[in-house]
């Protein structure tokens, strides 16, 4: 199927940059955000695999796309209370495991 | 519409009025007694009313065939084990329904009188509606199961209304032992169900005695299947209906307000037992062991809780013993196999003694609560009606002829003694129990109405029953006087209608009737024994009332004895319940439940807490590390999960798949 | 995305279209700004713009010069990036939602290509549309915040606050329609609007049976308002409060992207009212024999605009207007003449005449809005979004799907 | 065809270009500019593998909501540039390599997965069929998704309001 696997080598291929980032940043919110480009990493797969194995891939990506927007509502209120209690972002300064 | 399509509605009724009553009673803060007066009487008397239309259209229709069954919903599926909510009409049952709804529904007119200044006025008519519901959902049900839940459902009640002054302890106590000692006889009813469901694959009575009736009967003294479930189907009486050895339960529950008495551990509730017998007399018939069993029980109860009865000086005790001596007379009737004449002396029964209740009621009432014979007397002139009522009912048990008691107790004798399994015996412990029965009665009635006022004036001012519970007395003494001659042998003039008409159910008069010369005879022989025991109590309490006293010195050890009623109670104290606590208290809280459940659920706790304490140590704190971790994990999960693909890609000149 | 795959010259084409259409929209850019001055002045009883050029028509001209040569300051300490970045996304995505936009309903010729009328026509015109328009509100937040300064900060924030609240009706008032024609093709929510109810009334989408999309209209009409940050929902730049809102801070050319980005989303949202709710290009008329003296209206307006045009351009004061105005009308007679003459041309003309009729109606609702109604509180603002658009177009969803499931029946 | 290929080719340069510099950017904005770009061109992707309404809604909700939630709390907090610090040792040890490892394994495993069937042939009314599966055989987890929103809006509001 044309374009297929190409698009899978590059949903790894951002997957890994999601894992990289969600390592590498400090910041709170930048970190959430490679979390999501992961999460946009994995619906290109299901998208591209729809193309091979019918309609489904599509329809989970849906539920992705939802998932993610829970998430974001629920882990940005918290982040803006972190922010509120610590004054940084830093995650290495908010390791008191407990606000 | 037909009540026979709609059997249903006769519980249903009462049902609803205990609902309502109990509902509106717990909820709205203003309930007053009046609605509950009004729902509670209007709910029972309207299923009362069903079921005279439902005799109409049973006369009328003659539904067939009988049992008439309606089969409304099931209640249990389990596999090939059906138990529905099934309802069955025949004349046994019309004579219960009768009985039950009638009966009941004078008493609780009386009660309106009786309980009218009490507390809990709702409380105390919701239970009581509710009792009705499970009396008529026992009596009315078409198979064990159902039968079953009705008996349980009265059990409670019977608690709840033993218990209803609960700040009483002694009332509490009464329920509870109340309770606990019907559920060993229940116990003993349940096996007889198991057995009788494994034995025969259902419940119902259609298919239970139909089967049976095929098969052959045993001889006496084997002890086969039959013989087992009916020995255990009548230990579930004997609790029930208060037989040796389970009696102990139905005096302590005088405790109880007087009408309760009256309905639950006189008219109705301590008869399901009886019923019970009689409903399954067809596998009673195939056993005569278990019949013999019965008919002794029946005899020995009798007689000797009519002997206690003798020196009881609380009221309402006398008539419990002598209730428990009555249910022993309908006990040997079905052991005799007469269950016709059992359920005659049911029916009688249940009139004049919920009388006696009512009327004793009526003279607590009118001293105020106090229940001590010793304490009364001479009430005759001061509550003229209370008195004639009393009277009618006292020589109806004591059995003077032409009074209902009399027929009734007279078939029993004949039964026991001419019966298919009758015996002298049998007819001896009767007749001595008869004698006994008209003395202490008589006794009763003299302490109370008769003799010398033994009550302290100033606080007792007497006083006759509002109308309300002078009412049902009268209708009641009626019918404890006419009550008989329904079953009046030819002789007396009667047609013995009753037996004819119970004849669908229990076969044609299974006792080979006597001639009427010898039926004479024995009637005759009865009355005189009722008129012996008239004298004597008349010798001892009126004639020279310091006569008991000597006698109780010069018998001392008797006298104590009867006193203290045989120190049942204190044995089986004893015998069962000490050891049965100490058991619990030692074995199964201190071992079992303490030392080994706690201690295994605390321990599984500390052990976790213990085993965080030392992993905690793994966490810095740092959210990266944990990413990392995190990372690590989804690398080994996603590599164990794809090892087949990995290996295909790993292994050596693989190109890596790109699919074209 | 069939239109993608196509090949080259289909590309040359579709280049040719996209020309020609932001030519024109820019200049139709430009004299909004002159109708609206124009008629809220009319509403406050002035004459509005009166001095460049004839009733004020060079205005828009004059406008844009200044906003060339005008000095473009950037705020100390902005975030330059993102400061240059926000105008820009705010104006292209706005010019952008044309494309998917259908002007009419015959097909045009272009180097012998057939092809419709509007720069594309994808099966997902409406998604697409709603996509880009949702993107829109980076340009104001980016902007707001790049600033580094308090006024547009707020501004920002409070206009991207709200162009996401009212996004959500925005979407969900549209829904009955999607329901109704069964398709996110602009084209084809035209075509099932087609026929008449009674013979006599347009099957639009506002008066259509089973569910008349009223409800969804206004939810539409107001969330749209909002959308665009227009009066009365224009907090994002109350003066009275910010100043000038997220674009504050911003100058000449830049501001003038934000300003003609209004402007588009305007057009481009009443275009999508118009195909929506009021059948786009249909005519009010039925196309009977007894109608069809309709067809002519085109060219009567022009007409008659062009007669206007040429008495009162006769005397008018300065030389010049008695000069052009005449010659403009001369030349609108001509072409209405033309129309009249030529049935080809006419058939053609008249799907955008009535699409651009319509369209010009609501773009004459916003300025009218704007002229009479005061502006909304903050909290107001949210109220109306959150409390009662949304359940209103909520139910007008339930309702619209649940007739059409009882009609299906 | 050839098309095809450029444009996949523009996109996909796009995304990783995005993904990129999510990486290297030092300011919150920047990274979640970089992040919107990678999404639209994603979209574009999804446009190219056919699936026009899960490209759209890519943008409308991705794009067009929760990166503009991120851009607003961003704003909100006025998070500047973020410190790089480094005190994970294990982090800084063992990032790069577990990061390049994930991604071999993820490409080939997901490369051998593609079974070569008979692709599915592009329906015109890609749309609708994804409709029906969505409200038919998967309606079920679509109700709990709406249940889950539900919980998120609760946990947000409660979790956001300054306590009082």
């Amino acid at each position: 199927m044309p374009l297929t696997s190409e698009c899978l080598i590059l949903s790894a291929l951002l997957f890994g940059l999601g894992v990289a980032g969600f390592i590498f940043k400090r910041n709170l919110i930048t970190i959430f955000m490679a979390v999501e480009l992961m999460l946009n990493a994995v619906n290109l797969a299901f998208v591209a695999f729809s193309r091979v194995w019918g309609m489904d891939g599509q329809v989970f990506v849906f539920f992705v796309i939802v998932v993610a927007a829970a998430e974001a509502a629920v882990g940005l209120a918290i982040i803006i209370l972190i922010a509120r209690n610590r004054q940084s972002l830093n995650v290495e300064r908010v390791d008191f495991l407990k606000l | 519409m037909l009540i026979l399509r709609y059997l249903w509605i006769i519980p249903a009724l009462p049902l609803l009025g205990a609902a309502i009553n109990g509902l509106a009673g717990m909820f709205l803060p203003r309930w007053p007694n009046k609605a509950v007066s009004a729902v509670a009487l209007g709910s029972t008397g309207l299923s009362f009313a069903a079921v005279l239309e439902l005799v109409r259209e049973f006369v009328h229709y003659a539904p067939y065939p009988l049992p008439w069954v309606r089969q409304y919903f099931t209640w249990i599926a389990a596999g090939d084990f059906r138990a529905g909510f099934d309802l069955q009409l025949d004349q046994l049952t019309i004579v219960m329904l009768l009985v039950v709804t009638g009966v009941g529904w004078l008493i609780h007119i009386y009660s309106t009188g009786y309980m009218a200044r009490e507390g809990g006025y709702y409380r105390f008519f919701a239970y009581l509606n509710l009792f009705t519901f499970f009396m008529l959902v026992l009596v009315l049900a078409a198979n064990f199961a159902l039968l079953f839940v009705g008996w349980e459902g009265v059990g409670l009640c019977s608690y709840l209304l033993i218990g209803f002054w609960f700040l009483k302890r002694s009332a509490s106590d009464a329920g509870k032992k109340a309770f606990i000692v019907n559920r060993i006889g229940d116990f003993g009813f349940m096996l007889g169900m198991f057995l009788l469901y494994r034995t025969f694959g259902s419940l119902d009575f259609r298919a239970v005695f139909g089967q049976a009736s095929s098969l052959p009967a045993e001889s006496f003294g084997q002890f086969g299947l039959l013989t087992v479930v009916c020995l255990l189907l009548f230990a579930g009486a004997t609790g029930k209906s208060a037989q040796l050895p389970l009696y102990v339960w139905l005096p302590d529950a005088m405790e109880g307000p007087t009408p309760v008495s009256a309905l639950i551990h006189a008219a109705t509730m301590v008869t399901a037992g009886v019923y019970m017998v009689a409903r399954s007399h067809t596998l009673f018939r195939l056993s005569p062991t278990a019949l013999f069993v019965v008919a002794a029980a029946g005899a020995a109860t009798a007689l000797f809780s009519a002997t206690i009865a003798l020196v009881q000086n609380d009221i309402k005790r006398v008539l419990a013993y002598s209730t428990i001596s009555q249910l022993g007379y309908m006990f040997l009737a079905c052991g005799a196999g007469a269950f016709a004449a059992g359920i005659f002396h049911l029916m009688t029964h249940s009139f004049f003694k919920a009388l006696l209740f009512l009327a004793a009621g009526s003279v607590i009432h009118a001293l105020g609560g106090e229940q001590d014979m010793r304490k009364m007397g001479g009430l005759a002139g001061r509550v003229r009606w209370t008195w004639l009522t009393m009277l009618m009912a006292t020589l109806a048990i004591a059995g003077a002829p032409g009074f209902s008691g009399f027929f009734s107790k007279d078939a029993i004798l004949l039964a026991a003694l001419g019966g298919a399994h009758g015996g002298v015996w049998l007819y001896a412990a009767g007749l001595f129990t008869a004698l006994l029965t008209a003395l202490y009665m008589f006794r009763l009635l003299f302490l109370t109405f008769h003799g010398q006022p033994r009550f302290d004036e100033h606080q007792a001012h007497v006083h006759e029953s509002p109308g309300s519970m002078l009412a049902p007395l009268m209708i009641l003494a009626v019918l404890s006087v006419a009550g008989g001659w329904m079953a009046a042998p030819e002789f007396w003039g009667g047609s013995s209608y009753f037996e004819r008409f119970l004849a669908p159910v229990f076969g044609a008069a299974a006792e080979a009737a006597p001639a009427s010369a010898e039926i004479q005879k024995f009637a005759a022989i009865a009355a005189g024994v009722a008129l012996a025991g008239f004298l004597l109590a008349w010798a001892f309490y009126l004639w020279r009332p310091e006569a008991p006293r000597r006698l109780a010195g010069s018998l001392r050890a008797a006298y104590d004895l009867l006193l203290h009623k045989y120190f049942v109670d204190e044995l089986y104290g004893a015998v069962v319940v000490r050891p049965l606590l100490w058991l619990s208290t030692n074995l199964f809280w201190k071992a079992v439940d303490s030392a080994g459940i706690d201690g295994a659920v605390n321990g599984v706790a500390a052990s976790a807490a213990g085993l965080g304490d030392r992993v905690r140590r793994v966490h810095s704190g740092n959210t990266r590390s944990y990413a990392v971790w995190v990372v690590i994990g989804a690398l080994a999960v996603i590599a164990v999960i794809f090892w087949p693909l990995l290996r295909e890609a790993l292994a050596p000149g693989a190109v890596t798949g790109m699919v074209r | 995305m069939n239109t993608l795959v196509a090949g080259f010259p289909l590309l040359a084409v579709t280049v040719v279209k996209v020309v020609v259409l932001l030519f024109v929209v820019l200049t139709a850019l430009a004299y909004l700004t002159w109708f609206e001055r124009k008629v809220v002045a009319h509403i406050q009883t002035r004459w509005g713009p009166y001095r460049v050029g004839p009733h004020g028509l060079l205005q828009p001209l004059a406008d844009g010069l200044k906003f060339l040569f005008k000095e473009d300051p950037a705020p100390a300490g902005a975030e330059r990036f993102v400061y240059y970045l926000a105008p820009f996304l705010a104006m292209t995505l706005a010019l952008t939602t044309f494309a998917v936009i259908p002007f009419g309903p015959q097909d045009m010729r272009i180097f012998g290509q057939r092809t419709p009328l509007g720069i594309t026509d994808l099966n997902i015109g409406l998604l697409i549309l709603f996509a880009i328009t949702s993107l829109g509100v980076y340009g104001v937040a980016l902007a707001g915040w790049s600033s580094n300064s308090k006024y547009p900060l707020l501004g920002g924030l409070r206009s991207s606050a709200q162009m996401f609240s009212y996004e959500l009706a925005l979407t969900l008032s549209v829904v009955g329609v999607l329901l109704m024609a069964g398709s996110f093709r602009l084209r084809e929510i035209i075509e099932a609007q087609q026929g008449r109810l009674w013979g006599v009334l347009p099957r639009w989408n506002i008066i259509a049976s089973p569910f008349p999309q009223v409800l969804g209209f206004l939810c539409y009409f107001v969330a749209a308002v909002a959308e665009t940050n227009r009066a009365p929902f224009d907090l994002p730049e109350a003066e009275s409060e910010l100043v000038a809102g997220f674009h504050t801070e911003y100058a000449s050319f830049k501001f003038a992207m934000f300003f003609m980005g209004e402007y588009a989303n305007m057009i481009t949202v009443s275009c999508l009212a118009a195909i929506m709710f009021f059948g786009g290009w249909i005519s009010p008329f039925p196309p009977t024999q007894a109608w069809a003296w309709t067809a002519f209206l085109p060219a009567a307006l022009l007409a008659a605009l062009g007669l206007y045009l040429f008495f009162d351009g006769l005397r008018y004061e300065t030389l010049l207007g008695r000069t052009v105005l005449p010659l403009l009308g001369a030349a609108l007679g001509a072409l209405a003449a033309f129309l009249a003459l030529h049935p080809g041309a006419n058939a053609f003309i008249q799907g955008p005449f009535w699409f651009l009729l319509k369209v010009l109606l609501f773009l004459f609702f916003y300025v009218w809005a704007r002229g009479t109604l005061p502006r909304l509180r903050y909290d107001q603002l949210m109220a109306i979004g959150w409390k009662l658009l949304l359940p209103l177009s909520l139910a007008n969803v339930l309702l619209t799907s649940l007739l059409l499931a009882w009609k299906q029946k | 065809m050839i098309i095809q290929t450029i444009l996949f080719l523009v996109f996909a340069g796009l995304a990783v270009a995005g993904a990129v510099s999510l990486i290297l950017q030092r300011h919150p904005i920047h990274c979640a500019l970089s992040l919107i770009v990678v999404m639209v061109s994603l979209a574009g992707l999804y446009l190219l593998l056919g699936a026009e309404f899960v490209a759209a809604v890519q943008i409308i909700v991705y794009a067009g909501a929760i990166m503009v939630l991120f851009v607003f709390v961003i704003m909100l907090l006025n998070a500047g540039e973020e410190e790089r610090t480094n005190l994970s040792r294990l982090a800084r040890a063992a990032g790069v390599p577990l990061a390049l490892a994930l991604t071999a394994v993820l490409g080939v495993i997901i490369t051998k997965a593609v079974r070569v069937g008979a692709a599915k042939p592009l329906l015109p009314t890609a749309t609708r069929n994804l409709a029906l599966l969505l409200f038919k055989d998967y309606v079920f987890p679509f109700e709990l998704t709406s249940f889950l929103i539900l919980v998120a809006i609760l946990g947000a509001v409660v979790l956001a309001q300054r306590e009082r």
